[in-house]
């Protein structure tokens, strides 16, 4: 651990609402929420993307396996990718037991989250509903729900008038086109805060003596040994990165990137199952609270929740064709608002304020590629579509661990890369709905 | 809304067609290893750049045609080619 | 401040003889015809329209337009109304949001004293602990929300949408948007003009200048005379892809707000300026107004907006203020002029009063404080378009950098000039704009098959040759030497930002996200600058290298109702529909179909096939016409069994994989004649089969003969079934010999049923009984299925639906794709990999199949609980023993009116796939029960027997 | 390789179902032409069949005998009109299938059609279909395959004694939802139901 000691820095103070107070009677300010600093030629390991993933495993690798000597690289702003763009949703109602326990350790670590990173993340645990338009989505309602209980997880099947009950504003009448013949309930399901994620573990991995760079851009990744050309590919090992900023040499990089995944694993000759699609959301105007779950329907793709500020937030499925560009369409917000007004004709006065994308890494069975890949020493947690945001702690914890001890954790095995050499993609497919 | 040159239609709404995904050839079934052939299923180039690329004119002439696109820009690169490759599994 | 209605001004857009009567938080108000809701309550003398969001501060006129982030009032069930723009109707019920109990007396404004302790993300610093009491806490947090009331009973009133194609869209009809339409129109373009006010003309009318005037008024007769389609209280909200153009017309006569499409061959970009407010202590205090709501209240609808007033002025606009102002009898105290150093350090005075005070710390007393601090251009389409404007400290603006060359600034945006110089330049840009929209035109005819043919060669790109418009200089005035409010609607101050900045929140979008500043209704239209402006100060940086935030869609926002328009639903029904309707059906819908799930009583109508015979419209069920002598080859590749020996009149059933291996489809498919064939595939799958065969024939064998068309609903298809089945038929079919010997199971003829001939019928079918299925062309499918109904009247032939069906195709072991397999099952797990025939050359997924051999896969079986009154929901879990292991899952279960018991179909893992197994499954009560699996899918007549009959 | 014609028997049913009241012909007029003769024509888009039938793919006109021939898509033709009349058009391919592979099918059965004749007609398709109606664009005689309310069309321009005139073909089952569609699309323009027209080639 080179230098840690000189890097090392006094504990800030903590946030509460006593320190509040104090600081606004003195009129003092905060100190910097993480630091500036310069960037060193070598780190024990190199963690590419800060967003929630790239920072919580940074945070992981600190808290957990001693490591400080670590950098996080963000060719932007902390935060500027798929954790500021995402509409925030927590969930663990999934189909697979992989999937079920994978996520349920993750709601666990949100649910610690604001008082282990000592800032409030505002976890929101509304309860959140699938609804089901047709025998075959309610099938694969109760399908999930077996699976969830199985493992633990908070979830069942309930009926239109239960669902009117946790949700007045849908229109539970058989009317409609669509007509919702069931839910899958999730009570712990809910929303965060997600830029407070991102800063949480930021200033958390900060105190340890983690470095965040911004404005640090990745231009290749050094390898030697590889079958491919300069050391690259299969075979190989990381021996650095490039960057905008100059060198690193380290023995680890982690791409925890959303977006550019493909581009940064070219950049270690691996190449993935992945084609990148934007997301686009929409927030619309604040009016007073009437929403109280967080409510997706995947037969017409579209999931929505109201803010603490009032606003609609709204998602739908990855436009349909590759792209890198996140300028968002008008086809979208039409095909939302349709969908929205299926399920909630009352807001039809609601106006629509802002739309935006963000960039999701879609894999071929709907689950991510985690951990080892052919070139020693580059991990990969990336793949992670539309739901990457939701399973950002238990990632980073999972991902810290590999990188630390050289081996595959348990609950990620599910994930690996090889599985696509072998032909033993993950069950999550099989659940034809949008993954929210 | 993204308008995609079709080589018979001319530029349609890319909601008039479904896309296809990469072009790229279909190994042998009968000499293909795993390998090869999972790389043909699963493995992309996923370029942020310049991509061949397949388009079915669903809504028009129904025919598939390949076509270069630049995925940071959503430029064409005229002209398409009618037929050529499939774009893996369905 | 006291604003009160002032005499007749010609410039005014109000009918006096017009009086609307209106309510204001339940009091009676009036106004005239072309007030906005805020105007009239301005001339009513009311001061206060809204509270603040987090203080609750009292809030006043700040813009007296769309933007102004003061305004926003619930009418009716409409929340978040834009008073400032909404035209006064006669009745409105108009009321004041986010204040409590009363807009004058707010028990939250307490907040303002909390002031210090609640900077901007301090929620994010506490409320930690007790973690079981942030619900609370965020229950709180939540009655904070600002904003209207939605009515959840509010109906979808009518919305539609309309698609144009134009070939100069000009968004913003001041007077440089109105010479770019009228110059494009006379260019031979097709134009649309799109007016965000109530009436084109911009800045022009709201000033009291007789030349300017005289200008609106010329400029209104040409576009009268223009064929240019003019829509106005409209609003170009997004810019997209190819020149797409989304437009919000708010004044449609049948749809509330109409959605128009639009794509442009050039844009041309036109909104103006927006006049940004100045940050100083006490700057969100009602009676501190822009110059340009005081020149609006003054011109427009005849309203003085004060008795005495400071002026602060960085700017002609501002200077004209006070002329307007001295006109309508309004003091000037002071004008305290920007362009020489003068400033406002902040506002003193109670309720009415609003006294200024000055750099040197004088306090001028005054009722109102009119400012002209300088300009924010609009440049979101550029943004949207991919521009990136950039900042000019001298003239203290952004400006555009480069936009694509068919998106054209002009006005405002781009420059400034008197106003001779923007009309020259607008018109100069709506010649380029016609320029290049024709060559654009040519292209799109010269490569569209349909399209009038269009000779020579594509006109050369023509180049812009404008004279550029000059750039006055205007001092950056962004924040005096006090903090004030950045973010009127977000209670955002220059000092949240600063702190925000110091913690580290120091690039704008950080910043915005931790602030929330520019997050608001106004979208940044009044704060974005600003807010760069304080960044910049605590970063010690200039605006230009702090940048500025990207602009997202919409530039206005638009409802859900205009964006959802008339909602298209296509359903599908077959032509014996009506008849369904007059007995008594229970539809269901499947997909876009819909279909008969029963007649009221399901098992009676399985007894029925079972006993007697039955009828069931299976229309949607996927029908492909295949001709051509390659179809056998086609077959082969496409179906995972064999195909090149099929017999004319012969009929095979054939699976579909994908080249992963996993099941696609399946069906049965029969050779009519030498060339002639016709595939059925699942009706859900009907489309996607379709297009599968129509990839590989184009991309992958394009030399083989094969035409392939889709007749799904070419023909009506009824499935007869039921011991009786041959003898119904024999009554009413002539022209083929229905003996089990001549007709054989599995076979198809042509045939004249009921006087129909060109009927195709089929001896098979889902139920397992003896069954024909008919296909009839369509335009006769009634009449036929009423002929059979009426023919086997005497042999109790009944209608049965899909859920009969579900349980006669259940009792049989038939799966279904996509409810008995899923996204992950190979073919063999089926139970039909002796289909497989891998010594064939090729077919879609051999080599996956090839290995799946070796692999121990999850496989179909049927299986019958111990005990068989228990019917394990589809879903349930097949477990290990009392452990949570997973073991498999039923996918289909009934109980059998046949069988009297209920039986299933599962996918268990390949060592419990053999007859006889064992296995536990998992009730969603928590029971745990025994079932058995059967070595047969069929739970009944595994032989056949009846179905061959 | 044609075949019979549509089946002889009892009445051809439209899939329209419902019943319009019969209001005053306005401006803009809609009629079910469903019953209305129409095959299909597959080969080669150069070749025999192509120069026997003319009309290249976004293209129409009026075959001897009076049949409508469209151009619909690369290599294949829809066939409008009487039966005699379609008939006549289409029996010149028996002697073709030597010279190329060539396939024809009576897609009478299988195809809703309506016409919407009126000079607002273009205005309103503009609320139901995104595309370019105008007279460089789709003139008379343009054939085009669209989304019309989300079903997918077969259109041609078809004008009636100069006065614009569209031929719209869609599934059957189709039908009765698109017909509604299509008056919904209209009332603003005073849309009203017409009787069958029975003239299907151009005027």
């Amino acid at each position: 651990m080179a230098g840690l000691a000189g890097r090392l820095r006094k504990r800030p103070p903590k946030y509460s609402a006593a320190a509040l107070a104090w600081k606004g009677l003195r009129g003092q300010s905060w100190p910097r929420v993480w630091r500036d600093c310069d960037l060193q030629r070598s780190y024990d390991a190199v963690v590419i993307g800060g967003g929630v993933h790239g920072l919580a495993t940074a945070y992981y690798l600190a808290r957990n396996h001693g490591m400080t000597n670590v950098a996080v690289l963000d060719k932007a702003y902390l935060g500027s990718g798929g954790s500021g763009r995402n509409t925030a949703i927590v969930r663990s109602n999934y189909l697979t037991p992989e999937g079920v326990a994978f996520y349920d350790r993750s709601v666990h670590l949100y649910e610690q989250m604001a008082v282990e990173l000592n800032i409030n993340v505002m976890f929101s645990q509304r309860g959140h509903l699938t609804l089901a338009h047709s025998d075959a989505s309610l099938r694969t309602m109760h399908w999930r729900a077996e699976v969830n209980k199985l493992g633990g997880v908070n979830s069942s099947v309930i009926g239109p008038d239960e669902i009117k009950k946790e949700c007045p504003s849908l229109d539970t009448s058989d009317h409609p086109r669509y007509p919702i013949q069931g839910a899958l309930y999730h009570p712990p399901g809910g929303v965060v805060r997600h830029d407070a994620v991102v800063w949480g573990y930021a200033r958390a991995a900060d105190h340890m003596g983690v470095e965040m760079h911004q404005k640090t851009e990745v231009t290749d990744i050094l390898c030697e040994g590889g079958d491919g050309p300069d050391g690259k590919g299969a075979g190989g090992r990381v021996t650095g990165v490039r960057t905008n900023r100059g060198d690193i040499s380290t023995p680890i990089v982690i791409n925890c990137t959303a977006g550019w995944a493909s581009l940064i694993s070219t950049m270690a000759g691996v190449r993935l199952p992945i084609t990148t699609h934007p997301l686009q959301a929409a927030v619309t105007e604040p009016v007073k609270m009437f929403l109280p779950t967080v409510v997706v329907s995947g037969s017409l793709h579209v999931y929505v929740s109201q803010t603490d500020r009032g606003e609609l937030v709204f998602g739908a499925s990855v436009d349909p064709y590759a792209n890198y560009s996140v300028r968002g369409s008008l086809e979208f917000t039409e095909g939302l608002a349709g969908h929205v007004l299926e399920l909630m004709p009352g807001v039809s006065r609601m106006r629509i304020l802002r739309q935006w994308s963000g960039l999701c890494d879609m894999t071929p069975d709907y689950s991510p590629v985690m951990g080892f890949t052919p070139v020693d020493g580059f991990l990969v947690d990336v793949g992670w579509g539309t739901y990457g945001f939701k399973a950002a702690p238990v990632s980073g914890e999972q991902m810290a661990e590999a990188a630390a001890t050289g081996r595959t954790p348990k609950l990620i095995e599910a994930f690996a890369l090889s599985r696509f050499d072998n032909g033993e993609l993950v069950g999550e497919k099989g659940a034809a709905s949008v993954g929210h | 809304m993204l308008l995609v040159p079709c080589p018979n239609c001319g530029p349609r709404n890319s909601t008039d067609l479904r896309y296809g995904g990469e072009s790229h050839a279909r190994p042998d079934p009968n000499t293909a290893s795993p390998a090869e052939w999972r790389a043909y299923l699963y493995l992309r180039d996923n370029p942020a750049g310049w991509l061949r690329e397949n388009w079915y004119c669903a809504s028009g002439c129904r025919r598939w045609f390949s076509i270069e696109r630049n995925t940071a820009t959503n430029e064409f690169r005229d002209p398409p080619l009618p037929g050529n490759k499939r774009g893996g599994a369905a | 401040m006291t604003m009160s209605r002032q005499g007749v001004q010609p410039t005014e857009v109000i009918d006096r003889a017009a009086k609307l009567r209106f309510r204001w938080n339940g009091k009676r108000f009036s106004g005239f015809e072309g007030d906005t809701i805020a105007s009239a309550l301005a001339a009513a003398g009311e001061q206060i329209f809204s509270r603040s969001m987090k203080y609750h501060r009292p809030r006043g006129i700040l813009t007296a337009d769309y933007w102004d982030p003061n305004l926003m009032v619930q009418v009716g069930d409409d929340p978040n109304v834009r008073a400032g723009h909404r035209l006064l109707e006669s009745g409105m019920d108009v009321r004041s949001q986010n204040a409590w109990p009363s807009l004058n007396r707010d028990i939250k404004a307490a907040n303002s004293l909390l002031g210090r302790f609640l900077t901007a993300g301090f929620y994010y610093k506490t409320f930690m602990r007790p973690q079981w009491l942030w619900p609370t806490y965020e229950r709180v947090l939540a009655t904070f929300a600002p904003g209207g009331k939605i009515d959840l009973d509010t109906p979808h009133a009518y919305h539609d949408k309309r698609y144009t194609h134009p070939d100069v869209v000009v968004a913003g009809a001041g007077p440089a948007g109105i010479e770019a339409a009228l110059a494009a129109s006379s260019a031979g373009a097709s134009v649309m003009l799109v007016s965000h006010e109530h009436s084109v003309g911009g800045h022009l009318r709201y000033s009291s200048a007789a030349a300017d005037q005289a200008a609106l008024a010329e400029l209104r007769t040409a576009l009268d005379a223009s064929d240019v389609e003019v829509l106005t209280d409209s609003t170009v909200t997004g810019r997209y892809e190819d020149n797409w153009l989304g437009i919000v017309q708010r004044n449609h006569p049948i749809a509330v707000e109409r959605l128009i499409k639009a794509r442009a061959k050039t844009l041309v970009a036109a909104p103006g300026l927006i006049e940004r407010p100045y940050v100083f202590e006490g700057n969100d205090r009602p009676g501190v107004i822009t110059s340009g709501a005081a020149r609006r209240l003054v011109n427009l609808w005849g309203v003085k907006p004060g008795e005495r007033a400071v002026v602060f002025s960085a700017n002609a606009e501002g200077d004209a203020a006070v002329a307007d102002l001295e006109r309508v009898g309004t003091e000037i105290a002071a004008v305290i002029d920007g362009r020489t150093g003068g400033s406002i350090s902040s506002t003193r005075g109670s309720s009415r009063a609003v006294d200024a005070v000055v750099a040197d710390g004088a306090s001028i007393g005054a009722d109102l404080l009119v400012v002209a601090a300088g300009w924010t251009a609009p440049t979101s389409l550029l943004n949207m378009a991919g521009d990136r404007p950039v900042y000019d400290p001298a003239a203290a603006r952004f400006f555009p950098s480069d936009p694509p060359s068919n998106v054209l600034a002009t006005g405002g945006l781009a420059g400034d000039a008197g106003l001779d110089g923007l009309r020259q330049h607008g018109a100069a840009t709506g010649r380029l704009a016609a320029a290049r929209a024709a060559a654009v035109r040519h292209r799109l005819q010269s490569r569209t098959a349909r399209a009038l043919p269009v000779d020579g060669d594509e006109p050369a790109w023509a180049p812009d040759e404008r004279a550029p418009l000059g750039r006055d200089p205007h001092p950056e005035l962004y924040r005096a030497d006090t903090h004030g409010m950045v973010d009127m609607s977000e209670d955002i101050s220059s000092k949240d930002l600063v702190a925000a900045a110091h913690e580290g929140y120091d690039s704008v979008e950080l910043a915005k996200r931790y602030t929330t500043a520019t997050m608001g209704p106004s979208q940044g239209k009044l704060e974005t600058v600003n807010t760069v402006a304080a960044i910049a100060e605590a970063r010690g940086e200039t605006i230009s290298q702090v940048g500025t935030t990207v602009w997202r869609p919409p530039y206005a926002p638009l409802t859900l109702g205009a964006l959802a328009g008339r909602m298209f639903e296509p359903v599908r029904v077959s032509s014996i529909h009506p008849w369904h309707e007059a007995n008594n059906v229970s539809i269901i819908q499947a997909g876009q179909w819909l279909r008969p799930d029963h007649y009221g009583d399901p098992a009676a109508e399985v007894r029925n096939v079972r006993e007697n015979v039955g009828l069931i419209d299976v229309t949607p069920l996927g029908k492909l016409d295949l001709r051509g002598p390659d179809v056998p080859k086609l077959l082969s590749l496409l179906y995972v069994n064999k195909w090149m020996k099929l017999g004319v009149g012969r009929v095979r059933y054939g699976m579909m994989c994908a080249e992963d291996g996993v099941v696609l489809d399946d069906g049965v498919t029969g050779r009519l004649g030498e060339d002639h064939y016709m595939m059925s595939t699942t009706s859900s799958g009907a489309g996607g089969v379709w297009e599968w065969v129509e990839n590989w024939l184009q991309t992958e064998r394009p030399d083989w003969q094969v035409h392939v068309t889709p007749v799904t609903t070419a023909y009506a298809s009824i499935n007869v079934a039921g011991p009786k089945s041959r003898e119904l038929m024999s009554g009413v079919c002539e022209g083929v010999d229905l003996d089990a010997e001549a007709f054989p199971y599995m076979t198809v003829r042509e045939a004249t049923v009921a006087g129909v001939a060109g009927c195709f019928m089929w001896r098979i079918g889902f139920t397992g009984e003896l069954s024909f299925e008919l296909h009839v062309p369509a335009g006769h499918g009634l009449h036929v299925w009423e002929a059979l109904m009426e023919a086997g009247s005497d042999l109790g032939v009944g209608p049965f639906g899909l859920e009969g069906q579900r349980v006669m195709r259940l009792e049989k072991g038939h799966f279904i794709v996509g409810q008995d397999t899923d996204g992950l099952t190979l073919g063999p797990s089926t139970g039909l990999g002796s289909l497989i025939k891998l010594d064939k050359d090729d077919f879609a997924g051999k080599p996956e199949l090839a290995w799946a051999a070796d692999r121990s896969l999850p496989m179909v079986v049927a299986i019958q609980p111990d005990d068989p009154d228990v019917v394990p929901e589809e879903a349930a879990q097949i477990v290990r023993g009392d452990t949570n292991e997973i073991l498999g899952r039923i996918t289909s279960s009934r109980y059998s009116p046949t069988l009297n018991r209920s039986i299933c179909l599962g996918q268990v893992e390949a060592d419990l796939a053999a007859g006889g197994t064992k296995v536990t499954v998992l009730l969603e009560s928590g029971e745990r029960i025994g079932a058995t699996v059967i070595d047969h899918h069929a739970h009944f007549d595994p032989a056949g027997e009846r179905l061959r009959g | 390789m044609a075949e019979s014609a549509s089946p002889q028997g009892p009445a051809f049913e439209s899939p329209v179902v419902r019943s319009y009241p019969a209001s005053r012909a306005g401006d803009l007029t809609l009629s079910d032409e469903s019953a209305v003769t129409k095959w299909l024509v597959r080969a080669g888009a150069e070749g025999p069949t192509a120069d026997l039938l003319g009309a290249p793919f976004g293209t129409s006109l009026v075959a001897p005998g009076g049949a409508l021939v469209l151009g619909s898509r690369p290599g294949e033709w829809i066939v409008v009109g009487t039966a005699s009349d379609v008939a006549a058009a289409v029996a010149g391919l028996d002697g073709i299938e030597e010279q190329e592979f060539c396939s024809a099918l009576d897609w009478t059965q299988g195809r809703a059609l309506f016409r919407v004749t009126g000079t607002s007609a273009a205005r309103m398709l503009e609320k139901v279909c995104g595309l370019d109606w105008s007279d460089h664009m789709t003139p008379d005689g343009a054939v085009v395959s669209a989304s019309v309310a989300l079903v997918t069309c077969d259109i041609a321009r078809n004008d009636r004694d100069g006065v614009r005139s569209y031929l719209i073909f869609c599934d059957r089952s189709f039908g009765q939802y698109l017909f509604d569609a299509l008056i919904d699309a209209g009332n603003e323009f005073g849309l009203s139901v017409a009787a069958a027209s029975h003239s299907h080639s151009a005027a």
